[in-house]
């Protein structure tokens, strides 16, 4: 079993640095080793793309694994990641300034982020459900340590019910996931092998229809309240809204990403036992059932960072739609939608925390006239605004499009739900945007921020949405060739 | 267009500028003779106009040229709106020129811009005046085109000339009654409201609190005064003959000879001396309207437009 | 495009109300978005790919109920981004919202394309070829949008003081007619009737190309006034004729011509609108025969209340004494201005005097769709009159009657000379009952239209409140008297307010989900585990 | 192993499952914190025993392991870490109840019928002496919830989250002898994790909030 370098430095880096954090005593080094980091992940998961489009999955040692699946969400992680690295040196820095946190809490909350962001790479490019449960179930623990990590009342709350909510999830998916070991068992016998993903991909059409129905069920149930589809996403605006802004962008961008991720690794599976209609049903409920919860939630929203969390919740939705319809559309959709929603939301809660750290507070209605009273994060909130409301001109607009054809093709029905829901969200999102991108600034006291906060935000921001307006306006081959064998992989001829 | 047209065309520029003022004039005697007074000579209007041609003009200083050129506008385009209308002979020469559409239009233009004139100098009776002028235009105006459209449907067509020719061709068309009956009686109505006569207005008065039409050009005087009451003159030539020759084509001239020309001016000249005789007679029977009274007198002759319209298509006989 | 044209929109986004209307511009806009999306996904559910070819050739597979579908999606769809009634409500709060170059744009050239798209729909994608016929409701309904649209748009322009608010309700009106053109097109094709169904669609791309021009030309006057006086309200302009002249005269002609008065290009195309409604008696359908000639009256009321609004516009803006300090330091704008205006003006003239050249090209356009050219039949006399049916039916010369109108204003100045002589004039102030008369005295632009206001107030249903504080001395003399009045749109108090209401009530009611309580949030979880449980598996 | 070794052997780990689910019983009836607790580490005693016992039967080492581990982490360690917070909270018994004890039994009376019923079709496909265990399992995993769900005091969310992992456990070990080592390593890595985080969170929690009573944490909503 050869080692491949990139994969390996792709998981490992964030670790190592995260804990090299302890013995480097001064700031500077810190800041250095974090930017070395996003450098790290950016190069080695272009690497691994490269690899994997030229030839084909890698299986490194210790049950890593990557085929195209795992690369597309490898690429979320680690673009989105290293973005959200820079901004956190910012970020957190600026607080570090304020006096706000100690040294030590600073190194810490490195230490946490990179071994976070670790966890998740490592869920995505494993084989084994059993670890993907594992390291999911890790980034969940470190997650609840980050959501609390300001200790404040509402911090603390967030964190808390963060931390019950989903470990019950992950408890339900984990019994997911020993049902599908249960199913394979008829199959192959009791063997370390019945949890790999690729030897089940093989023999999943043999598996029990009954035991697969109940292994996705729960699955679904699990990770989808990481996932934070409605019903259960009540722990996702708490938390995106109480912790520290990189965090929130992590939650919202990372983790709902991976979490889509290890259902749709399911969904493949069961697909593969019963036939697509079961779970691509259960898929597009929840699906409309999640965005049209945000959408009426976004109306009275009265933070701003609360506003993104129910968006995201809206576009997770959306994904699910397009990845239930299962067309070959729809699941580009879906997965085009996750890439734009990654770095679109993020870069808003980049905006957004400069915006909190310049007032201090997170209510709509007093932060009018950003355009002059902070340009940077005006001009964030403009355009990952209108881009996550789904304007023409940004990939988000392409795959909302996308899905509802698809869904048109199969269920017209379906498809008016989902554009009415669509344009109410639109609506409701775009009306908060503009109530605080426009207008004129209220006077009230504001604190400055620092120079270097403010420029590791510009080039974060810039970063994402520069990603965001090149994919949307046009689509590289690479990409595209990948989203063709991704296809295959969910049994629909690649086009 | 050969000389006969040209001849035409001038011969009836000169009949509606000749005969406009005597039909004034002939109405005023008659009323006066009804109200038992002697009454000035039907030739009076001649009189009043030269001396007015003559007389110095005073303008308001607030004005603006627009109360200069109205009365040219409004007279050209009254007298243009009458080279439409068949009088003596059909079709003529500038049938092709326009049809109702372009009629009601023309005539539309010489109201527009005198309620423009009206407001010129911003005296308060003046903007009353062009505010009322502007409700009964715009109320008449449907009712107007519909009644037309009526009569210019029994014969196919929409240009004037052609519907006289072919009426006064086959006569039986005419007494197709029903629709032409209820047209007749629209297009009186509007005709009452269009020349502001008595109930919807009333020429004669001097209160200014229930003028319309004199309240706009309560401004004017000397050329601008004569042009302005010309052309009210013709407006109101035009509306008579318009009834005249839509619902009572008999003996108009449809071929050059000099006899079915004279026959025709003989005819023509009767027709509508007789309808000034009625209107003469309606003005000291009936008291004016109040303004929002009006408004249910229009509707009335919209109404009646429409029942026209419906029934030609009902009793249409195919 | 519709951000593009938002954000031209919000271009002056400090204050409140462009921010409302860029809000409520944009929410139609995408909703329109939302219904043409539908409209595309339809066609591509037969067609199979996104491109207009395919749709071309599978439209006219699809069923008959589907067909109807698309007819109803495009018509909201652009009807939403045209500004049909009732659709049309965000257009009276963007327009002027804008800077007037913008809303000239806007309402020139954007509002246009929406047409476009609904004649691509109705005319090439939905038939299959020239000759299928669509069922006849689909041209009596888009007559009858547009002839409400007219009526009302012209309504509630009536009502307006705000100059470009106004300009922006006859954007409406003129969509309404254009579509009335559009309308009787599309009757009279699915009666196989594609002579007269030529002349229809002639007669609304004609009227759409003037419109481009004249609204163009009065938004830019508005635009001069506007930067002359720095205010939109009407009731504070006055005598500005003389102090802006070239203003005046264009912003005149641009007002005669959308009045649809001769000889200018709103004339023409408001008669051939006219003449096809006036063909109804060559329908098959009596009730149809009917309602054309309705139509045809409604139209013609509108053309006239659009003269009354359009007097008034131009009569209080530009006539009398000046009602302001704004309106009495007007300046004449800059010449790049003036030349922009006079151009649009001389366009607005000359495209009235030459049908005879703009309807063939009009005609290359229409003959692909429905394979039949009237020019040979529209064209008398050389080209110098307009036949659209027969030269027996009905004819125009615009050329002619232009030549009339001026030489018989030359036959008035001679008549004038022969027998009045030399013009001796003298100008003295206005007879003001004795007073000396001043602009308080003027007749206000509230007060023009107040009969009309008071005939249809059932339409209106305006608020009126008066109040006065009277002397003590005698309740004859009041100190002050406060008159205010303010019309809410019908649609917008009956149809989009109780929208608004009832998802903002919704929203309070959902926020209870969210209570907070830990438990309740793992009760979600658990009961929809144990239903799912119960019911899927 | 002679064919009666095997169904003794069965009927003792179906029996032993059956004392787990009783102890969840006793759990929803209990109101006193402490002996909740204490059911709680009873309840892991059983599952070690059973764990164990399979081991025995079917020799398959690891599961010892997981056996032992069982005794380390749920038995000792995290009772302890549990009982001292309930202690420095002194939270002595639990009033507030969302749902009264009859009925919670009665609910969970239909929860266990519920499980049963779903895992019946799927039953048949284990071959292992363990299977039936697998519905039992379903049953502690959603009696569990309820009890996180109907519970007031952060304590007894936590000792509910804990049971469900205990059933999570004997799932594993009913239907498959156990995950991979590597795998159940991993899993009760985290439950300890998860387990110290919990305390963490109830500290800070209790010292900014002078209490651990979540319906006073109601502060984030809409």
């Amino acid at each position: 079993m050869e080692i491949h370098w990139p994969l390996l430095l792709l998981i490992l880096t964030p670790f190592l640095i995260g804990l090299s954090g302890l013995l480097s005593r001064n700031r500077g080094t810190l800041d250095a080793l974090q930017c070395g980091q996003a450098g790290i992940l950016v190069v080695s998961v272009i690497l691994v793309a490269e690899e994997v489009l030229t030839s084909g999955p890698l299986s490194g040692l210790f049950y890593l694994h990557t085929d195209a699946l795992s690369v597309w969400f490898s690429l979320i992680l680690g673009i989105v990641g290293a973005t959200g690295t820079l901004y956190a040196v910012g970020y957190v820095g600026e607080q570090l300034d304020r006096g706000a946190i100690s040294f030590k809490r600073f190194q810490r909350f490195f230490i946490l982020f990179d071994s976070y962001l670790a966890m998740m790479l490592l869920a995505v490019n494993v084989d084994n459900l059993g670890i993907m449960w594992i390291a999911i179930e890790g980034s969940t623990l470190l997650a609840a340590l980050l959501i609390g990590f300001e200790r404040n009342k509402g911090a603390l709350e967030a964190g808390w019910k963060f931390v019950i909510l989903s470990s019950v999830g992950i408890a339900l998916a984990l019994f997911g996931t020993i049902l599908v070991y249960y199913a394979s068992e008829n199959v192959m016998g009791v063997s370390e092998e019945a949890l790999r993903w690729g030897v089940l991909h093989q023999v999943a059409d043999q598996l029990n229809p009954e035991a697969m129905k109940l292994a996705f069920l729960f699955a679904l149930l699990g990770y989808g309240t990481k996932a934070g589809i409605a019903p259960m996403h009540t722990w996702l605006p708490d938390a995106h809204g109480e912790a520290p802004t990189p965090v929130s962008a992590m939650l919202s961008a990372n983790m709902l990403t991976m979490a889509i991720y290890a259902i749709l690794r399911f969904k493949i599976l069961t697909d593969q036992a019963i036939g697509p209609l079961y779970t691509g049903n259960l898929l597009v409920g929840f699906g409309l059932f999640s965005v049209a919860i945000s959408a009426i939630f976004l109306l009275t929203q009265q933070d701003f960072k609360r506003l993104f969390a129910y968006s995201s919740i809206e576009h997770m939705g959306i994904a699910l739609v397009g990845f239930g319809l299962g067309g070959v559309i729809g699941v580009f959709g879906g997965l085009w939608h996750l890439l734009n929603h990654a770095l679109a939301k993020s870069a808003a809660f980049y905006g957004a925390g400069l915006v909190l750290l310049r007032h201090e507070h997170k209510i709509v209605d007093q932060v009018p006239g950003l355009l002059h009273g902070i340009p940077l994060a005006g001009v964030t909130f403009l355009i990952a605004g209108l881009a996550l409301a789904g304007m023409p001109l940004f990939g988000l607009f392409i795959s909302e499009v996308a899905i509802a054809t698809d869904a048109f093709t199969r269920h017209p029905f379906i498809a008016y739900g989902f554009l009415l829901v669509l344009t109410l969200a639109f609506v409701t999102l775009l009306y908060q945007i503009l109530r605080m991108v426009l207008g004129t600034p209220v006077e009230q006291k504001v604190l400055k921020l620092g120079q270097r906060c403010r420029s590791f935000a510009t080039v974060a921001i810039a970063v994402n949405l520069g990603a965001l307006t090149c994919i949307g306006l046009y689509v590289p081959p690479g990409l595209s060739d990948l989203l063709g064998t991704i296809l295959a992989l969910f049994g629909i001829p690649g086009k | 267009m050969n000389w006969e047209g040209w001849l035409l065309t001038f011969g009836q520029i000169v009949l509606v500028l000749g005969f406009s003022p005597f039909l004034v004039g002939l109405i005023k005697k008659v009323k006066a003779h009804l109200q038992c007074r002697q009454g000035a000579s039907m030739f009076q209007p001649y009189a009043d106009l030269t001396k007015l041609f003559r007389k110095e003009v005073v303008y308001s200083e607030t004005a603006s040229w627009i109360f200069t050129v109205t009365p040219y506008i409004l007279f050209s385009s009254t007298l243009a709106a009458s080279l439409l209308i068949p009088t003596i002979f059909t079709p003529l020469p500038l049938n092709f020129a326009g049809n109702i559409v372009a009629l009601v239009y023309l005539l539309a233009l010489g109201t527009f811009f005198l309620i423009l004139a009206g407001m010129d100098a911003g005296s308060a009776f003046g903007g009353m005046g062009s505010s009322r002028e502007a409700l009964i235009a715009s109320l008449t105006e449907p009712a107007l085109l519909l009644s037309l459209f009526a009569v210019a449907m029994t014969s196919g067509s929409a240009n004037l000339s052609t519907i006289v020719y072919k009426t006064a061709l086959l006569q039986d068309i005419v007494l197709d009654p029903p629709p032409h009956l209820m047209a007749l009686v629209a297009l009186w109505m509007v005709t009452a409201a269009e020349t502001g006569r008595v109930p919807v207005d009333n020429p004669a008065t001097h209160l200014e609190l229930t003028m319309i039409h004199e309240a706009m050009i309560l401004e004017y005087s000397g050329r601008y005064l004569a042009l302005v009451e010309w052309a009210a003159g013709m407006k109101l030539m035009i509306f008579l003959s318009l009834v005249a020759n839509l619902f009572a084509p008999w003996g108009i001239a449809t071929n050059v000879s000099p006899g079915a020309l004279g026959m025709g001016l003989v005819v023509y000249l009767g027709k509508i001396m007789g309808l000034a005789v009625i209107i003469a007679f309606l003005e000291s029977m009936l008291a004016k309207l109040r303004l929002f009274r009006v408004t249910e007198f229009l509707g009335v002759a919209f109404i009646l437009s429409v029942l026209a319209v419906v029934f030609f298509y009902i009793l249409r006989v195919e | 495009m519709s951000l593009l044209s938002y954000f031209l929109v919000v271009t002056e986004h400090e204050k409140a109300d462009v921010r409302f209307a860029g809000m409520f511009y944009l929410i139609m806009a995408h909703l329109g978005t939302a219904f043409i999306l539908i409209t595309f996904l339809i066609f591509y559910q037969t067609a199979g790919s996104f491109s207009f070819e395919d749709f071309r050739m599978q439209g006219h597979a699809l069923p008959e109920g589907m067909k109807s579908l698309v007819f109803w999606a495009a018509l909201i769809g652009f009807g939403a981004k045209a500004g049909i009634v009732p659709l049309y409500v965000w257009l009276p709060y963007a327009h002027p919202a804008a800077p007037s170059h913008v809303s000239a744009l806007m309402s020139g050239v954007m509002i246009k394309t929406a047409i476009y798209g609904l004649f691509r729909v109705y005319w090439d994608f939905l038939p299959a070829n020239i000759h299928e016929n669509l069922p006849w409701w689909f041209g009596f309904t888009i007559l009858v949008v547009g002839t409400v649209s007219a009526l009302l748009g012209v309504m509630y322009a009536l009502m307006e003081h705000d100059l470009k608010s106004l300009l922006a309700f006859h954007s409406v009106e003129n969509i309404g007619i254009i579509l009335m053109g559009l309308g009787a097109g599309m009757l009279f094709h699915s009666y196989g009737m594609d002579s007269l169904a030529v002349l229809g669609v002639i007669a609304s791309l004609y009227h759409t190309l003037n419109h481009a021009t004249f609204k163009a030309l009065l938004f830019m006057g508005a635009g001069s006034l506007l930067y002359a006086t720095h205010t939109r309200n009407m009731e504070e302009y006055g005598g500005l004729l003389k102090l802006m002249p070239w203003t005046g005269l264009f912003f005149l002609i641009g007002a005669v011509s959308i009045s649809g008065l001769p000889p200018t290009n709103g004339f023409v195309s408001e008669w051939l609108v006219f003449q096809s409604l006036f063909l109804s008696f060559k329908e098959p359908s009596i009730f149809v025969e009917l309602m054309l000639p309705i139509a045809a009256a409604l139209l013609a009321f509108t053309g006239a209340l659009a003269l009354a609004c359009f007097a008034k516009a131009f009569a209080i803006s530009f006539l009398a004494q000046p009602r302001s300090n704004h309106a009495r330091h007007a300046r004449e704008v800059p010449l790049t201005m003036r030349a922009g205006m006079g151009m649009l003006a001389i366009m607005c003239v000359v495209l009235g005097l030459t049908p005879m050249v703009v309807i063939p090209l009009l005609d290359d356009v229409t003959f692909p769709l429905l394979d039949t050219t009237i020019r040979w039949k529209v064209l008398e006399l050389g080209g110098w009159a307009l036949a659209p049916v027969s030269r027996e039916f009905a004819s125009l010369s615009t050329p002619l009657l232009f030549l009339l109108l001026s030489g018989l204003i030359g036959l008035a100045l001679i008549l004038c000379w022969v027998i009045g002589g030399k013009l001796r004039a003298r100008s003295y102030i206005t007879w003001g009952c004795g007073l000396k008369a001043n602009s308080r005295m003027e007749y206000t632009a509230t007060g023009f239209v107040q009969p009309i206001k008071r005939v249809f107030s059932s339409l209106y249903q305006p608020t009126v409140k008066l109040e006065a504080n009277l002397l003590e001395e005698s309740r004859y003399f009041a100190k002050q008297r406060k008159f205010d009045f303010y019309i809410e749109p019908i649609f917008l108090k009956y149809l989009y307010n109780p929208v608004v209401e009832f998802f903002s009530t919704l929203a309070e009611r959902f926020r209870m989900i969210q209570s907070g309580s830990l438990s309740l949030y793992l009760g979600y979880i658990f009961l929809t585990l144990i239903l799912l449980l119960l019911f899927v598996i | 192993m002679s064919n009666l070794q095997i169904t003794i052997g069965s009927q003792l780990v179906n029996l032993c499952s059956v004392l787990l689910l009783l102890t969840c019983f006793g759990i929803i009836a209990q109101r006193r914190l402490l002996a909740c607790v204490d059911l709680f580490a009873i309840q892991s005693m059983f599952l070690a025993v059973m764990a164990a016992l399979v081991a025995y039967l079917t020799d398959i080492h690891h599961i010892y392991v997981a056996a032992v581990l069982t005794i380390v982490i749920k038995v000792i360690i995290l009772p302890r870490i549990l009982k001292q917070v309930v202690r420095r909270l002194d939270v002595k018994r639990e009033l507030a109840l969302y749902v009264n004890i009859p009925t919670g039994l009665l609910i969970c009376g239909a929860l266990v019928i519920l499980a049963f019923f779903i895992t019946q079709p799927i039953v048949h496909l284990g071959f292992l002496l363990t299977r039936d265990s697998l519905a039992i399992a379903l049953a502690i995993i959603l009696i569990g919830f309820f009890i996180m769900v109907s519970r007031v005091k952060a304590i007894t969310q936590v000792i509910g989250f804990l049971v469900m992992e205990n059933g999570l456990f004997l799932g594993a070990t009913a239907a498959a002898y156990g995950m991979p080592l590597i795998v159940e390593l991993g899993i009760f890595f985290d439950v300890l994790v998860a387990g110290l985080i919990v305390g963490i969170y109830a500290n800070q929690i209790q010292d900014t909030f002078s209490s651990v009573d979540t319906s006073h944490l109601k502060n984030l909503k809409e």
